[in-house]
């Protein structure tokens, strides 16, 4: 197993290195002058030339890349211009709110997508099964920025059930806490709660055919075992895949739903930073984010093995050993 | 005797394996095709059997170039395909067709009848689209189908009529040989009989070299003139049909041919039970592949490699006991 | 009456779409005696799997029905029992094995484990004791090294391993009856030639029944005692072995036989085949299932079904012909050896 | 030994596809919740079409007199927005916007994705290595934060929006793409085809593409679905089209900032959103289940 990770992690090396590319070129690509931005309209061109010296942005392309490159490699992401600040230190001020969020949106969609699924495949047509299915396309097709604005219409609006925006802190208990919490998971909960009752029916659908179902069957087994024992196991893997993007997406769900809610997240960061055309705190965090995104496809690479004992350590065809 | 249109000499196939430790190279490799040598004789059927995972399928695509040979000569018209170049190698499938396994997977399913039986001319650049729909009625008559099968799609054939069209596209280059992998051994055997009539009536009429190959020994025997038995990547033994089948010599070849189910409820069989799995031909055994196994073994078949020796007037068998 | 095993009568399997209905099994009869082995031939699309998914009542539905008939196991009319009592006979009085060893075993789990879970399931033994029992099935099964396979995973075994490994699942409950549908088809001869002495062995050793489905014409000469033949949902002729080798009477019978390639079939000679394609199950046929491809049928045969007729002690066939010259018309080959 | 899957088949499965080929058209419209989706999109298309003739009022025509007017009042279907613009014409000239951006995105997408997952897929080796990591390094951003940062790049304005969605839709179809490449390629037909002598060009867009449409159909239909929302979201964070060009995401933008006092411009646009995308998904199910059952979106 420790082998199979230490492949893994090589084999995403190169992505790692492609998405810090990407990150360059098109931070570089952003128009208008940072410095010039930075300093305000009133700045005098000196000053700014100053300012872009010191920010080295009048050097060559590839040694701006190759200082980047080394920054990186010490884990300097940079200093923002606008907040004086290191990136980093943002990045850690910010990233555990979006994770509280994101954790909190994942728990509701597994738990409530993942059994509808499964629930929908056994009974497949039946009244229960289309309900689902509906259910789950309508929230497939939402867009979570609508839904985010009605849930605020409704319930904290309307109802003043729960708080509209902001982040509530433990010191005023957990109650309150959870209260801001509620609409914004729920937001970022929606399409990867529909989208997973529509990955576990399908792939709950396809293995329920499978030979191996059969013979549970003729053991005697009850349904409800061959259902939740012998198809789920094998239903995971696939699962496992959307899973692995879906945080992905979740990631930039939590770029809107911040906006809506005034969340203090990375996704507010990021929004805020591009309206300041902060170019070193956008380069920062999208590669944070990216980075992140690879780091949970090796989590998921790994739980493949965990899932399905057919994922071999080498890629040879002969199963033989 | 006749001239030897095919003639492959210590051909090998080995596929590598990726190394689970990444920048490293790994030697290890799947000896699929481990040094063979025959030749196939102008108008005759040569049978290759073989069990799963012998390398009779590898085989198959080695003689045409479909897989390129780590090893080896294959010699067709005395030309040595294996050392060509990719284009001369296109040219000479026009003499040496195939015909696959699997009459569903064969016929891709966008095309027409005649688009895909059409297709070798095309690609031959062979006549205008005249004559090549003009030798598709032709071809469809010949392997027994209609012309107005010409403007369906395969999924609207049975499995033996799919074989037949796979047929008639090999037939469309009047080619020397025809390399078969397998068949009809995804049909019923109502089926089968009527593709193995038609394979032998087209050898008469057009003079054909077949490859012929299959892991039922019973439609080797009835099509076959000569038959050579692979075992891990070798051929263990090889001869006349008469030879093969009334005086089997090599350990793997009587076993094989015990294992036959019976003729009749009648029959009494005295069967030679091999004792475990085919061994891995990533690490084959040492010495004789098959030691391991063999109910003759002796000590010197663990440590030395038999060689195919002459036996008989045109069997050979690689076992030491010869 | 009641010494029958199992006795099927007339059993039908219906499957549904949107716009037909299939008769996949029509009208299917045979009974099986103790210790005895029935094979069931034909060739794909005959119906001969679905009528052994059927005695398990694990026929898919929607969209397969058993749409009629009556299979009596031990006298207990199978079709009756509620799903309760119908899972504790599937795996425990009657097991079955499938034709591909790749796929009937569930990939994620241990080997040992999904034989532990058919003791279990039937049995009130401790995890322990289940899993003795489970290596002692490994071992009768001809597995080396029992102890330490049972911690491995399906796809670390070969397909002959496999299908050893699902005949020790379906025998861990000593069940009277095992269903094999086509167990060696997927099989190399000579691991084929190794399950069928298996077979054979352990049905001497537990004493069980065996249904043999298969399309080999070879593997019901070399396990069964009698045998049905299967043709498009039908029952066309059935009687013991010798018999339907020595005197069938149907002619698809004839055709199944002779398109079987033999030792004594000559190189030069040309294999005789059944001309023509199995009918649509879909469209109502008034007549016989076979007349279409039938090279003696009547105007008859085209109008009206055959009825199944006991021509002989324990020879029955369906087809309306049975008079001595027909008979003679196929030419008789001397077999006997 | 592949050999034997035939024997046990039950009866239908030959016919069966014969019908599948000859009325995809009939299957999807037998399948209801296609036929709405297919309905709903037509009606969507229609209306984005003929949108000067459906509309009741000027979609810019400002009248801040009336501004955030009640659904019905004087005229206005769906009341008005805060310039007193009428904002049933608002949203069917938004429709345009809508369509045009997720199909001509999506178009752009594919075209690339395809390009690049067929020479992917097919040639293997060090080329798809080198597309696959970057189609990795892109699929690694988020899809709309991707999309928001190629805004930035880009600058607003509508070709840019379509661009920019469209770049983010590549990975997705190449990695599709190659996919069912890959398994194509593994096909007994594609080696008949080498075996008869064709060449690497010849196999690709005669075999490989033809064997690749359904599946790139089918989430060509999906994405359309996607860049629709993608295309609302970047104006709803302002960084879509330019105003005063009505599109759905800034009418949603403005309505948010309004939502106490006249809550139906937020309702209104948003319903219009998630009606078209849902029958663009409906649809897509369809198309899925008609053509491509196996595959997973």
């Amino acid at each position: 197993m420790g082998k199979y990770i230490v492949r893994r992690l090589f084999d995403l090396l190169p992505t790692v290195v492609v998405v810090a590319i990407i990150v360059f070129i098109i931070t570089r690509l952003i128009p208008g002058d940072p410095a010039a931005v930075m300093l305000g309209p009133q700045a005098s061109v000196e000053d700014i030339e100053a300012l872009r010296k010191s920010l080295g942005l009048n050097d060559p392309l590839y040694l701006q890349f190759f200082h980047y490159v080394i920054d990186l490699l010490q884990g300097n992401l940079g200093v923002s211009l606008t907040y004086n600040e290191p990136i980093s230190h943002l990045i850690m001020e910010r990233f555990p709110n979006t994770l509280i969020l994101a954790a909190s949106a994942l728990v509701i969609a597994i738990f409530i997508g993942i059994p509808a699924g499964i629930i929908s495949a056994s009974k497949q047509n039946s009244l229960m099964d289309y309900a689902v299915m509906l259910v789950s396309l309508i929230g497939v097709s939402m867009p979570i920025f609508w839904l985010g604005v009605m849930l605020v219409l409704y319930f904290s609006v309307n109802l003043g059930w729960f708080p509209a925006t902001g982040m509530g802190s433990m010191e005023e208990g957990l109650i309150p806490y959870l209260k801001h919490l509620v609409l914004p998971s729920i937001t970022l909960a929606t399409i990867p709660m529909a989208t997973f009752a529509r990955i576990t029916r399908s792939s709950m659908l396809e293995v329920i055919s499978q030979d191996y179902i059969k013979t549970a069957r003729s053991k005697g087994l009850g349904e409800f075992w061959v259902v939740c024992k012998h198809a789920f196991k094998n239903a995971l893997t696939p699962l496992l895949t959307v899973l692995g993007m879906q945080i992905s997406m979740m990631l930039g769900g939590a770029v809107l739903t911040e906006t809506i809610f005034s969340w203090p997240g990375m996704g507010r960061l990021i929004v805020d930073a591009i309206d300041k055309r902060d170019f070193v705190v956008v380069q920062g965090t999208v590669l944070f984010i990216a980075v992140i995104f690879v780091l949970v496809n090796l989590f998921v690479d790994v739980m493949y093995k965990v899932v399905n004992p057919r994922v071999n350590y080498s890629s040879s065809k002969g199963g033989t050993k | 005797m006749a001239e030897a249109i095919i003639k492959v000499e210590n051909l090998k196939k080995h596929f590598p394996i990726q190394n689970p430790i990444p920048f490293k190279k790994s030697n290890q490799s799947v000896k699929a095709v481990d040094g063979v040598s025959f030749e196939v004789f102008r108008g005759e059927t040569l049978g290759i059997v073989g069990e799963s995972g012998c390398g009779k399928s590898t085989m198959a695509r080695l003689i045409n170039q479909l897989v390129r040979p780590t090893d080896g000569k294959v010699l067709f018209k005395g030309q040595d395909l294996a050392v060509m170049g990719t284009k001369e190698i296109r040219d000479s499938r026009k003499s040496i067709q195939m015909v696959f396994q699997n009459p569903y997977a064969s016929l891709d399913p966008r095309k027409t009848i005649k688009q895909l039986i059409a297709e070798p001319l095309e690609i031959h650049k062979v006549g205008d689209k005249r004559s090549r729909l003009k030798r598709v009625h032709e071809l469809l008559e010949v392997v027994g189908l209609n012309s107005y099968h010409a403007d369906r799609y395969p999924h609207e054939f049975s499995g033996g009529q799919r074989q037949r069209i796979n047929i008639a596209r090999a037939l469309a280059l009047n080619p020397d040989v025809i390399i078969c992998d397998e068949p009809v051994s995804a049909l019923d055997v109502s089926v089968q009989a009527q593709v193995i009539n038609l394979l032998k009536d087209l050898q008469k009429k057009f003079s054909l070299t077949y490859i012929f190959i299959s892991h039922d020994l019973n439609v080797v025997r009835y099509m076959c003139d000569r038959i050579a038995v692979m075992y891990l990547g070798k051929i263990v033994e090889i001869g006349s049909y008469n030879e093969i089948y009334q005086n089997p010599l090599h350990p793997y070849t009587k076993a094989l041919l015990s294992a036959v189910p019976k003729e009749s409820p009648y029959e009494k069989k005295e069967r030679i039970l091999l004792k475990g799995d085919v061994p891995s031909p990533v690490h084959p055994p040492s010495g004789c592949h098959f030691h391991q196994r063999c109910p003759q073994a002796m000590e010197c078949c663990k440590s030395t490699v038999p060689e195919l020796k002459q036996n008989g007037t045109n069997q050979r068998v690689a076992c030491h006991l010869y | 009456m009641s010494d029958f095993l199992l006795e099927v009568e007339d059993l039908e399997v219906h499957f549904r779409s949107s716009s037909s209905v299939a008769k996949a099994v029509n009208g299917v009869s045979f009974t099986l005696n103790k210790k005895e082995t029935l094979g069931i031939v034909g060739e794909s699309g005959s119906g001969k799997s679905v009528t052994a998914t059927a005695l398990l009542r694990l026929i898919p539905n929607p969209p397969g029905k058993i749409a009629g008939g009556r299979i009596l196991f031990e006298g207990k009319d199978i079709l009756a029992l509620s799903e309760k009592e119908m899972r504790s006979i599937r795996g425990n009085e009657i097991s079955m094995i499938f034709q591909d060893p790749m796929t009937s075993l569930n990939p994620v789990f241990t080997v040992g484990n999904q034989i532990i879970e058919s003791i279990r399931t039937h049995r009130k033994v401790s995890k322990k004791e289940a899993k003795k029992a489970a290596i002692e099935m490994l071992q009768l099964v001809g597995i080396p090294e029992a102890e330490k396979r049972m911690d491995m995973y399906p796809h670390e075994f070969s397909g002959g391993m496999r299908q050893r490994v699902m005949i020790a699942i379906a025998l861990a409950c000593n069940p009277k009856l095992l269903i094999a549908d086509e167990p060696t088809t997927a099989l190399d001869v000579t691991v084929q030639a190794q399950i069928l002495d298996l077979m054979r062995h352990l049905q001497d050793t537990i004493d069980t029944s065996i249904i043999m489905i298969t399309h080999d014409l070879g593997v019901v000469w070399e396990m069964c005692d009698q045998v049905i033949v299967m043709y498009a949902g039908n029952t066309v002729e059935s009687g013991d072995v010798k018999t339907i080798f020595d005197r069938p009477l149907h002619p698809y019978t004839w055709g199944l036989l002779d398109s079987q390639i033999t030792s004594d079939s000559e190189n030069e000679e040309k294999l005789s085949t059944i001309p023509g394609t199995p009918p649509d199950l879909r469209e109502p046929i008034p007549g016989c299932h076979f007349a279409d491809r039938c090279p003696y049928a009547q105007e008859v045969c085209f109008s009206k079904k055959p009825e199944l007729i006991e021509v002989e002690e324990g020879h029955t066939v369906s087809c309306h012909f049975q008079t001595k010259e027909k008979r003679l018309k196929r030419k008789e080959k001397a077999y006997h050896g | 030994m592949a050999s034997v899957q035939s024997s046990i088949v039950q009866i239908e499965p030959e016919k069966k596809k014969v019908k599948k080929e000859a009325g995809l058209m009939k299957k999807l419209m037998r399948n209801r919740l296609a036929a709405i989706g297919l309905t709903i999109t037509a009606l969507m298309t229609l209306i984005a079409i003929f949108a000067p003739l459906i509309a009741t009022h000027s979609p810019n025509q400002m009248d801040v007199a009336h501004s955030l007017a009640v659904p019905g009042t004087d005229g206005h279907l769906l009341g008005t927005d805060n310039y007193g613009r009428d904002l049933f014409s608002r949203l069917v000239y938004g429709a345009r916007i809508s369509l045009m951006v997720g199909i001509a995105a999506v178009i752009f997408g594919a075209f690339f994705g395809t390009l690049l997952g067929l020479v992917s897929g097919y040639f293997g080796g060090r080329l798809d290595a080198i597309i696959m990591r970057t189609m990795d390094g892109l699929f690694a951003f988020p899809f709309i934060l991707l999309a928001i940062t190629l805004m930035t790049v880009l600058g607003q304005g509508l070709v840019n929006v379509i661009i920019a969605i469209g770049i983010a839709n590549i990975p997705g179809f190449a990695r599709i793409v190659r996919g069912q490449v890959l398994s194509v390629k593994e096909e007994e037909f594609i080696e008949v085809t080498k075996s008869l002598g064709a060449t690497n060009g010849r196999i690709i867009l005669q075999h490989i593409l033809p064997n690749c449409m359904a599946p790139i159909i089918v989430y060509g239909t999906m994405s359309v679905a996607g860049a629709i929302i993608s295309e609302a979201a970047l104006s709803f964070l302002g960084l879509g089209v330019q105003p005063p060009t009505a599109s759905w995401g800034s009418i949603l933008k403005d309505g948010k900032d309004y939502l106490v006092l006249s809550p139906h411009m937020a309702t209104f646009s948003g319903l219009a959103i998630l009606l078209t995308v849902l029958g663009i998904n409906l649809f897509g199910d369809g198309l899925r289940d008609a053509l491509d059952p196996k595959m997973k979106v």
